[in-house]
């Protein structure tokens, strides 16, 4: 969609790949952001947000893409991911690493959780090709929940996470004052009037989306790619199928890991219990918005869905307040994400399911 | 056997192409009430394409119908659907059974024909709120039954039930249906015991009493000679001869079969039987379980430098052969190839020790229908011998070289001659012809020492085919690759091959050169036929 | 026939075993206990019940049965609004609620039409959109288009319902029709006599024609297709009627709770039914009416003497509410999980046997198979 | 033919399902029914409260008032029947009178005033309509929650 051949003959021909609920989203935007300014919204507060905002989901974004490629389709089971890195943050802090190196800790940590899930969740998902989506969603449910008690078991103790009258229990809301709150978005940070762009945070996101961007360009990327649009082919040459799957799963729920992380670092804070039980439905509709479909995600899906779903979800709230004075933004946000999703489900999609 | 004035199914000029692909010529053939007629032919003889015509089939009619006119009855008939056709009183008895699988014998039989009860409710909601009347449906389930004059168990599942059972299932199924005149069955013995066959040919005379005709295709001709009235044979879409089976035997027919009056063509002229070459590859006690094409106790040895040929008849398990070596289907025996043994069941070794395989499922296997020509040629020889890599890092990091794959591919498209528009261009975006070139150049580029082609020539147009042949010869010539190809087609085979193995019944029943006459084909391919 | 799958009575057993571990830990007396089953029997039976018409149909589980839980709210709060009360209430808002669930139903279908092979997660998505466009018909458009009389359900800024309509005029209405007590446990039995014949006519379905036709559809598209069969019509009344059946069964739930929660009583709904009837021993493609019961019985023991059982053991309630929330999604996972091996294991086995019989048959030859 | 038949009967059941639900909106209109004993006045003439009054609906008693005071009791369908026991004086002996009225259907809450409705005055002495005065004071905008993390705890 780069070039530039004829207009209408692009045009027509990004209409029909691109889908008209994907077409409706962006335009919806547009028109948010031509609206913004005659309605009293600031435009570069607004800018400013969607940067923060992408900034912070766009590796949970990223973290659809091994999975997607090899054929295991939407990863619904993210919450895995996600776990692992509030397992990794949790221990950090209990450690007693502060500031940025508590940020390192928690990924080194987070890392090898986040393998041995990846695994245990890989060798599932080979055993049950074809119904990958749906049981990822619950594998994430099931793991959520039990970490729910878990939150409440284990043996942590610092009094920054721990209820303060039982001294026991981590609380569902944890304060990163003073340990990673800021942590890649305070590097080389750009302040320029309303704007404010966490150029740490976009430089690693950039250096994630590289290496993932380099490895589908490996023998093994390849492999991986080829096994998500042709098992069948790929086994015929020699691959060992479940092996490049098991890897795909392993990628994304340590990618899901780390992106927790990032989001925790500009979000300031940890949320635990529940609040990673939905986390994986914006994610999936993020890439599906940016143009992947079921069995296809490149990274520029990645982080044109990542801009478009963040950009409709900060300036909705702003312009439709401004102009009707009703908030609905969390109901088009649902309606939008969700539609996305339904149309990427029902489309024939070859090969994977 | 009475010759009535009017027959009961007269086709007049039939004719029918698949985009310029002609596969019937000018068929005209009659049948009478209650009379049995044997169709034999050699698998792509037009008699699928022909029964599909007669019954409606969405093929046919998607394709762009057909020419010539079918009266049933006297009446001028054209179906558009199946439906239409089961209607007007012809049943088919397919190959592929169509029965629900936790559903008894009973419930099948009557499957969407149940007799109903009324119920007031249906007034309302309609009538599929009629409950079923299971002993209506338990009494018109015995009659077929009785009709087809073969004792199944009528409540047994079908899921639990023996697969001869299953066919007569099936053909219970059409003589239940009241307005039945004519019964087509495609290869019904194929899937029965020798008992089971024989009370089924009794069943069909019991048929041919009542009044109902029956066009019987089968490869078995014995069976064609005790059952039927007339035999009628299809080859390359011509009806080649119709005779009554009184004046015929099994020689005759085969020779109807095979025999090729147009071309004539003898083997290929540069076929050389090489004894004195070493043998490359010897296959001993192969059994395959690949579904359909089941292969059973196969010994054979192929000598280096040569095109072996391995051809039969479809469902015999030449198919089964090489998908079995290469590891796709649950396989066992020994494999020697150039003296080491080949473990089976797994498609990287046999990659590794420089086979190739072109598969007959271009689409499923063949092919990565939405990836580029790049990397649909130059894919297994990254992946097994580490070609068009760049290694950065000591090794560490290895990167696909877009440049030399483009280059690769690009010398392909030109020997192949494969039309696209360019070397990005989607494989699904390509004809089928230029798909099986791809499919050929990817077995290239890994410069096998053995390379299995399968049904090279599928579904594509003359001009592909003869491409695609000549590049197989080519580069069996040029690099000295041996070559084993499996394809239903006897004449491209005598025209490729130096030695050709037929199969019958997954067993070898034969190896003959290239320039043996094609009636010894024929009686080879008949020979354990299942 | 009818031998007992071990691995199908595996979840039940597993149940039976946690409930049994569990009820001597919470401290409940029986009485209490029967007391509380008895009414979760009443409140959600009926809303299981529409699960197994999907099932029967090949479609699988239908997450999508919370379309029909959001119309019965809907008819449920306008029926609020006009005031009508008990009984004739509920009969109100069922006509009301059926022609909603009708159409979401038919919107669910043809989507899961567009997706066969993965209507699960599907028909799962469609809750979830469903849902926003629920909430901006009950959070913008009622009270603004959709009149809204009544400032105790209304929001105060003057559109848009409040968290929590109280159903008090409604409260038990059902339940307590003809209800009788026995040694203290109270049976709501004009309710059980609702569930009894909603059983008698899904076991009257599977005899007609239709429900024949969505059997042979669960079993085999292709053939069914080939029968002439319209799949894709049965398919979409399979989602019909279990949409507007679920909306029924909400609205006997929500008598019995006697108030909505009105953005999240659906929301969960869907899961638990599911849940419950998997712990009943049904699959994704195999469930029966003695599933539902089992299923109710065994899983809302555990839900109500998990928390005690829990916070006896570790002190604290809390892991008690997030077990049972754990039992109910691992169980719905392990379900699933078993669906799909059962399905890979079946094929395996096939080519299993062909295997057996062609080695057994290798040497003597010459046989035709 | 047959299509025409089952038209028919579709409507007929689709108009049985309709008239079924305005059958419902009669009986099952709900109404909030206030007794009032206090003094009443109409046409220039003035009712006094009683002593005490009873109000007894289907057997049971919904509401006893002194002198000024007022009960409530709820009400299904359009017609309120109530059987009031009235006492005129302390230690006197009470009356019983069974009286049945229509109710208006638009009214949610009805006031009847028990002393007028005794006087036999007509119904618009005796009834008014109930308006909810102070009703409106919470106005703290409640927050919606659409959360969908939360699991309900009771199912």
């Amino acid at each position: 969609m780069e070039e530039s051949i004829t207009f209408k003959d692009r045009i027509k021909d990004s209409v029909a790949e691109f889908g008209l609920p994907r077409l409706i989203i962006t335009g919806f935007l547009v028109l948010l952001l031509i609206m913004a300014p005659f309605v009293g919204a600031d435009l570069p507060t607004q800018i400013s947000n969607i940067i923060n905002r992408f900034s912070w989901n766009g590796i949970l974004v990223l973290a659809m893409v091994p999975m997607v490629h090899s054929g295991c389709g939407l990863n619904f089971g993210l919450p895995l991911g996600i776990i692992s890195g509030l397992l990794g943050a949790t221990m950090s802090i209990e450690l007693g690493f502060t500031g940025a190196m508590s940020f390192v800790a928690a990924i080194l940590i987070a890392t090898p959780f986040a393998l041995v899930f990846g695994m245990l969740y890989g060798w599932l998902l080979n055993k049950i090709k074809g119904g990958e989506m749906m049981i990822a969603t619950y594998v994430g449910f099931s793991s959520v929940s039990l970490m729910c008690m878990m939150w409440l078991v284990l043996p942590y103790s610092s009094p920054n996470m721990v209820w303060g009258l039982a001294g026991k229990g981590l609380r569902t809301t944890i304060s990163l004052e003073g340990y990673f709150d800021q942590a890649l978005a305070g590097i080389a940070q750009i302040n320029i009037g309303n704007i404010s762009i966490p150029t740490g945070t976009l430089l690693f996101f950039a250096l994630l989306a590289f290496a993932i961007w380099a490895f589908l360009h490996t023998k093994t990327g390849t492999a991986m790619t080829a096994v998500g649009s042709n098992p069948a082919f790929a086994k015929a040459a020699g691959v060992n199928v479940d092996r490049i799957r098991m890897l795909s799963v392993v990628m994304s729920t340590w990618l899901a890991a780390v992106g927790i992380l990032v989001y925790e670092q500009g979000f300031g804070f940890i949320q635990l219990y529940m609040a990673p039980f939905y986390m994986a439905l914006p994610a999936v509709s993020a890439i599906l918005i940016g143009g992947a479909s079921v069995n296809k995600a490149s990274i520029m899906n990645v982080i044109v869905g990542t801009i478009l779903f963040q950009g409709i979800v900060t300036m909705t709230p702003t312009v439709m307040n401004n102009m009707i004075h009703m908030d609905m933004s969390e109901v088009i946000r649902i309606i939008a994400s969700m539609g996305m999703i339904l149309f990427a489900l029902t489309r024939k999609t070859e090969g994977s399911r | 056997m009475e010759t009535n004035s009017a027959p009961l199914l007269k086709l007049q000029g039939i004719k029918k192409d698949f985009n310029g692909n002609q596969v019937l010529a000018d068929i005209n053939l009659e049948l009478g009430k209650g009379e049995v007629l044997g169709l034999c032919g050699e698998n792509g003889a037009g008699k699928s394409t022909l029964m599909k015509i007669l019954f409606g089939a969405a093929d046919i009619t998607e394709t762009g119908g057909y020419s010539g006119d079918i009266y049933l009855d006297g009446q001028k008939v054209s179906f558009e659907t199946p439906f239409e056709a089961i209607e007007a009183g012809i049943g088919m008895v397919h190959q592929e059974f169509s029965l629900i699988p936790g559903f008894d014998a009973t419930e099948n039989i009557l499957l969407n024909r149940e007799p109903e009860k009324y119920s007031f409710i249906s007034e309302i909601f309609g009538d599929r709120l009629n409950t079923l009347d299971r002993k209506k449906m338990d009494e018109r389930s015995a009659e077929a039954v009785e009709k087809m004059g073969v004792a199944i168990d009528r409540h047994m599942m079908i899921n639990s039930m023996p697969v001869g059972h299953k066919q007569f299932t099936e053909i219970a199924r059409e003589l239940s249906k009241d307005q039945l005149k004519l019964l087509i069955l495609d290869e019904p013995t194929a899937v029965l015991t020798e008992r089971e066959a024989e009370a089924l040919l009794a069943s069909i005379k019991g048929m041919s009493e009542r009044g109902i005709s029956v066009i019987f295709i089968t490869h078995r001709l014995q069976e064609v000679l005790t059952v039927c009235d007339t035999v009628a044979v299809l080859r390359d879409g011509v009806l080649v001869e119709c005779t009554p089976a009184s004046e015929t035997d099994e020689a005759r027919i085969t020779k109807s079969m095979v025999g090729r009056s147009i071309m004539g063509v003898a083997g290929s002229d540069d076929a050389s039987e090489q004894p004195d070459a070493p043998t490359i590859l010897s296959i001993e006690k192969l059994w395959v379980d690949m579904p359909g094409e089941t292969v059973r106790n196969v010994s054979l040895d192929v000598k280096e430098g040569e095109i072996l040929g391995i051809g039969g008849l479809a469902g015999q398990g030449k198919l089964g052969i090489p998908n079995g070596i290469m590891g796709l289907y649950e396989a066992g025996g020994t494999v020697t190839f150039e003296g080491r043994q080949i473990p089976l069941n797994n498609p990287r070794i046999c990659l590794d020790s420089s086979f190739a395989f072109v598969s007959e499922d271009r689409r499923r296997v063949g092919l990565l229908l939405d990836e580029s020509l790049e990397w649909n040629i130059s894919f297994p020889a990254m992946q097994i011998q580490n070609k068009f890599l760049k290694s950065y890092l000591g090794g560490l990091i290895k990167w696909r070289d877009e440049k030399a794959i483009r280059e690769l591919t690009e010398k392909y498209i030109e020997e192949l001659q494969i039309r696209c528009t360019g070397t990005k261009q989607n494989a699904r975006q390509l004809s089928g012809g230029n798909q099986q070139k791809v499919c050929l150049a990817k077995a290239f580029a890994l410069q096998p020492r053995l390379l299995f082609v399968s049904e090279p020539t599928r579904g594509i147009d003359v001009g592909a085919k003869a491409l695609v042949l000549n590049a197989l010869k080519k580069f069996n010539k040029e690099s000295g690759t041996t070559v084993v190809m499996v394809s239903s087609e006897l004449q491209e085979l005598r025209q490729t091959c130096d030695r050709i193995a037929i199969v019958s019944g997954g067993r070898i029943s034969g190896i003959l050169p290239s320039s043996a006459p094609m009636e010894e084909f024929g009686t080879l391919m008949l020979k354990d036929v299942v | 026939m009818k031998k007992i799958n071990l691995r199908q009575a595996s979840v039940p057993i597993m149940f039976i075993i946690i409930c049994a571990i569990c009820i001597p830990l919470s401290g409940l007396s029986p009485k209490m206990l029967v007391n509380e089953i008895v009414t979760r029997m009443g409140r959600n039976a009926f809303l299981i019940l529409s699960l197994l018409i999907p099932i029967m149909a090949g479609m699988g589980l239908n997450f999508g049965m919370t379309l029909g839980a959001m119309a019965a709210e809907i008819a449920l709060i306008l029926v609020c609004d006009w005031q009508i009360v008990s009984v004739p209430g509920m009969i109100l808002a069922a006509i009301i609620s059926v022609p909603i669930s009708v159409l979401l139903g038919i919107f669910c279908g043809k989507i899961l039409n567009r997706a066969k092979g993965r209507e699960m997660i599907t028909s799962y998505i469609m809750a979830f959109f469903v849902n926003g466009i629920y909430q901006l018909i009950v959070l913008y458009l009622m009270g603004s288009v959709i009149p809204i009389k009544h400032s105790t359900i209304k929001l105060p800024r003057g559109y848009g319902i409040r968290n929590t309509v109280s159903l008090l005029s409604m409260r038990q209405k059902l339940d307590n029709m003809l209800a009788v007590t026995i040694g203290g446990v109270k049976i709501p039995v004009l309710t059980f006599i609702i569930i009894a014949v909603m059983c008698l006519v899904i076991v009257w379905f599977r005899r007609t024609k239709l429900g024949q036709d969505m059997r042979a559809v669960g079993q085999d598209m292709e053939v069914a297709r080939d029968a002439g069969i319209n799949v894709e019509r049965t398919r979409i009344i399979s989602i019909v009627i279990s949409t507007v059946l679920a909306g029924l069964g909400m609205i006997i739930y929500l008598q019995n709770m006697g108030n909505i929660a009105t953005y999240t009583a659906h929301s969960q709904i869907g899961m638990f039914c599911i849940a419950a009837l998997l712990v009943g021993g049904a699959s994704v493609d195999k469930a029966s009416i003695g599933n539902v019961f089992l299923g109710v019985v065994l899983f809302h023991t555990m839900f109500i003497v998990a928390p005690r059982a829990g916070a006896y053991i570790t002190g604290d309630s809390m892991i008690g509410e997030y077990f049972r929330v754990f039992v109910s999604y691992a169980v719905i996972t392990v379900a699933l999980i078993m669906y799909e091996t059962n399905k890979r294991r079946a094929k395996s086995a096939a080519s299993q046997r062909l295997q057996e019989e062609q080695d057994a048959e290798s040497p003597a030859g010459g046989e035709n198979s | 033919m047959k299509n025409k038949r089952q038209f028919l009967f579709r409507a007929l059941a689709i108009i049985l399902i309709l008239a079924l639900a305005a059958v419902m909106f009669v009986i099952g209109r709900g109404h909030t029914v206030y007794f009032d004993n206090k003094d009443a006045e109409y046409d220039g003439k003035e009712y006094e409260a009683f002593y005490k009054v009873v109000v007894i609906k289907d057997k049971e008693k919904v509401a006893k008032l002194e002198s000024d005071d007022r009960g409530m009791t709820d009400l299904m369908g359009q017609t309120l029947t109530v059987t009031v026991e009235i006492t005129d004086e302390k230690g006197g002996e009470s009356h019983a009178h069974k009286v049945s009225m229509p109710v208006p259907y638009s009214m949610d809450g009805i006031v009847i005033n028990v002393p007028a409705l005794m006087a036999g005055l007509p119904a618009e002495a005796y009834m008014s309509e109930f308006v909810p005065i102070a009703a409106e004071e919470e106005d703290e905008d409640e927050e919606v929650v659409i959360d969908e993390f939360e699991i309900s705890d009771d199912v």
